[in-house]
């Protein structure tokens, strides 16, 4: 593998990383603050499950950088410029809907790309999917449940639900952009393109959708992008600044 | 009364009470208030530990905490369920609750100022919970007892990763210990308080205990929590915050000094350092809630008449 | 001057400067988000003032300490248990009505307080207090007569001075409350006994809201302690955690 | 008519024009437009900029960034008089901002991403719109030059600034000039974009300019940008992100390479990083700030009602 193939793998596994830690971050600022307690169990349970998936990938990015970087040097020592989560994922959680059509939108893509995964010729990026993916099947149910039940719910929650959905709908065309670390992963057989997960993820989403009585936001409407690159929205750098005090304050100290 | 003796027959012989079994209303009102009180310990329990997650300084610490937390809410649940076996609503529970009615452990109405705190919440908190919750896994009530089988197991776990957070801090940098030892200092006369008064102020005491509801004093638990304490944290090389403990060769127990009971009533009056914020969130959570748990009503409606449109 | 002696004037000018620093700090995240053009330019007036004020009460910490400290180290470099602020200062924002009571009870004790350092026996404390005076005379002015007027404006804008001053008043006690910090302070001629603030403060703050209509808080309530001696509420860390985070995360690059 | 070529006339002479002279329509409503995207830009330009006050790295520093954000209030205050002086209320042209008809100036769509990003702002963003800037200082309207006049004095004073912050991080680390290259890769076409479209596309320039409101054009402008900018990028040690910069012997300029303009009419239509935020932050300031308003005004009127019948 030359030396520019494994900085493109790390950064394929990173941004798989980093977008799950991030959500997970997200989530667990819900903690005791959902609107009902079996809402704050599962919420703890997706931020306890996109964690573990975190640190798999963020474990394998530092083996493929060699470096010496574990899961939390990863995690704790970069900054946001250095971080490559999607940025649907770093949007801060705004009300309950926000939060919920995040997670849908998110699930129905990261169901999508992990079962791309399964065939990746990385036996160890196949693994962390294969496990991964047990876990997301459940997150999508849950989530395509909670959008049908509340798209198709009173009045209010129609409302608050199509306002999310509209909102957030210009963070998921990134989803779907490829770079040259996409193009490089699809060429080497570990990943995929992302544009081809676009029509199947369009075709749930607009399903769901249906059922839920909401309004598809238009497909082909401007969408941010920058995120996999490193360039994020105002909110990741404070994210990041509270996830990594400790770390930042007493440093090498072991925890 | 005929049914009030065989009640305390079957009390008197271990035999589980179920919920279709008869029971009198002292017994039903006191394990409402008891249970619910608990349940709603779990969910205000949230707070003070959540209020680390987003910060843990490792990935595999927040992984336990988050699970901690989870756990927690499941304690909830099943708390509530069981009080609802004896005919009252985990709504109209949570409903006195956030209008300052019921009370729920004045433990989670202190702050957690630091990474140490989670651990000395874990050990202490936790260790006193245990304490007070292992009789109660042979109460007389039976759905009580099995939720209580449950919840001990998860809380000695949650026990064991706090000593263990608190081990690592003592075992690291200078500023890292003074951290536990400062979280020691502000959480031990706090984590014995949760005991409750000392039985002579104990009011309901003798009717809790012949209903087989009480099974151990609180001085008594009180008791266990220090011996038990006392050697895990010299173990860590933490100084207890009491001038006055000490071994007594001749009771078999380590003494203690004096617990300041204004502070105790005080906290439980309202004025703690948190109190205000905690219902405040919990209530805030609940209203802004308000939506979610409408829309889900609605839902289920409109599928019960489409269901019914359809047969 | 013995090391005790040493000490005890240190904490109580780092009570001064982080109690400044802190208010400022929570002004300063109102920044482009007031109710009005004039409130975005007052509450950055008011709070580059504290800061001004922060800075040179940390300068003159750091020449008491001796130990190489400048303002910067001692913003930047301590934890929240080694901070001295009042506990009212650090409450969040909240709504803008929060913020002004909370600003009004402060202003209230602030310059009773620099007015008795005036006669500190400690010039530079003495010359710190003159300048903070004629700032904060102003700041007291101008968040007196916004309490009188939306005390005494519509009933919303009551009900919700009301409610601030209501829930802030808890935290107001410690501004009075002595301890051994305080009481070599006074001993010593370069402070004062905070106790004998409490009466003038009270008939301040009666005669104010009895012109803004709102009812006093029964001034016997019980009161939160703790700030001065460095435990603080929950909120406290994340502020110095946001404050920090540059320093923390480039340790010793100057700026 | 006459009264335009009155109007013309005093223009072509270098006299002012002030409120209260005859004007033509279209010249007020130029104006209007003009003044007001451009007290519009002032209030949203805290934003971004705030966004790194309470993170500043020193006291100093901060101190100098509350300065300068309480100074864009400031010029927003002057430019919304200067505004009100040609019969549009304060509140009318808010509105306006909030509903999504009026601009502001584009480049605070862009993000603030780091501390740099301050610096880079002064220096190039604040660059930008003095160059603009200072011709208005002897624009047609009296109160609008006169309000530029004070702007301008306090923007170079920002530039500075900004400049001497990147001084700093140039001096700095490796990691710290890094972020002040990176800075400027982000930057540097935005604030190119800051003046405008290129001439030929650009319309109603041929009228402002005869009207004594646009002195030169907007290449000329961006033109000045880059010749000043060039060299104290230089000085700094920072590379400007354009292949094709370079010296221009013949025209005494530098040549520079072709801009996306696609990218700045995307952010203009609303689909920049961050338009939503903007614009959602401002509308939710001001729906959050009525009661406050309401409350004044409702004091105003007691007030007044006490005076008349007092008198």
């Amino acid at each position: 593998m030359s030396q520019t193939d494994a900085a493109q793998k790390l950064a394929y596994a990173l941004r798989f990383g980093d977008t799950a830690l991030v959500l997970s971050h997200r989530l667990s600022e819900w903690c005791g603050k959902g609107p009902a307690l079996e809402e704050d169990m599962a919420l703890a349970n997706t931020a306890l499950d996109l964690l573990g998936q975190a640190r798999h990938w963020l474990t394998y990015a530092g083996e493929l950088e060699a470096q010496g970087r574990d899961e939390d040097a990863l995690a704790y020592h970069r900054n946001d410029r250095e971080f490559f989560n999607l940025l649907l994922v770093e949007q801060p959680n705004g009300n309950y809907a926000d939060s919920m059509v995040r997670q849908f939108y998110f699930d129905a893509w990261h169901a999508l790309a992990l079962r791309r995964l399964l065939a990746s010729n990385d036996a160890q990026m196949a693994a962390i999917a294969e496990k991964a993916l047990k876990e997301v099947s459940y997150h999508l149910r849950r989530s395509s449940d909670l959008v049908v039940r509340l798209g198709d719910g009173s009045e209010r929650s129609h409302a608050m639900m199509q306002a999310a959905a509209d909102a957030l709908w210009a963070y998921t065309g990134e989803m779907f952009m490829g770079d040259a670390v996409d193009a490089d992963a699809a060429a080497q057989g570990y990943g995929f393109d992302p544009a081809s997960l676009r029509a199947p993820w369009l075709d749930y989403v607009r399903e769901v959708f249906d059922e839920a009585t909401l309004t598809l936001p238009n497909p082909d409407a401007w969408m941010h992008q920058g995120g996999k690159q490193g360039r994020h929205g105002e909110a990741l750098s404070y994210l990041l600044g509270e996830m990594q005090v400790l770390q930042r304050s007493y440093p090498g100290a072991q925890w | 009364e005929g049914q009030e003796r065989v009640f305390q027959e079957r009390i008197d012989a271990g035999v589980k009470i179920e919920p279709k079994d008869w029971m009198p209303e002292g017994y039903r009102k006191t394990l409402v208030r008891q249970i619910s009180q608990h349940a709603h310990s779990e969910i205000v329990g949230q707070l003070p530990e959540g209020n680390w997650i987003t910060r843990a300084p490792t990935l595999k610490r927040k992984a336990i905490l988050l699970a901690k937390v989870q756990d927690e809410a499941g304690h909830g649940l099943y708390l509530y369920s069981a009080a609802e076996t004896l005919g009252v609503s985990r709504d109209a529970l949570i409903a006195q609750l956030h209008a300052g009615k019921a009370k729920y452990s004045s433990i989670f109405n202190y702050p957690t100022l630091t990474w140490a705190d989670i651990g000395a919440i874990g050990w202490l908190v936790d260790g006193s919970a245990i304490i007070n919750q292992i009789p109660l896994c042979r109460c007389s009530y039976g759905p009580y007892a099995r939720a209580m089988v449950r919840v001990c197991k998860e809380e000695s776990f949650h026990q064991r990763q706090g000593y263990d957070l608190l081990l690592a801090l003592c075992n690291g940098t200078p500023e890292q210990k003074a951290m536990a030892q400062d979280a020691l200092n502000r959480w031990w006369w706090p984590a014995l308080m949760m005991f409750g008064p000392s039985d002579a102020d104990s009011v309901n005491s003798a009717q809790s205990t012949q209903w087989g509801i009480k099974l151990f004093s609180n001085d008594a638990l009180r008791q266990k929590m220090v011996d038990q304490t006392v050697p895990q944290a010299e173990y860590l090389g933490l100084t207890i915050p009491d001038p006055d403990l000490k071994w007594n060769e001749e009771r078999g127990h380590y003494d203690f000094g004096a617990i300041d009971w204004d502070e105790f009533f005080n906290v439980i009056k309202g004025n703690g350092p948190c109190n205000r914020e905690r219902l405040a969130t919990r209530v805030q959570a609940y209203e802004d809630g308000e939506w979610f748990r409408e829309g889900l009503n609605a839902h289920a409606d409109k599928q019960a008449a489409r269901g019914a449109a359809a047969a």
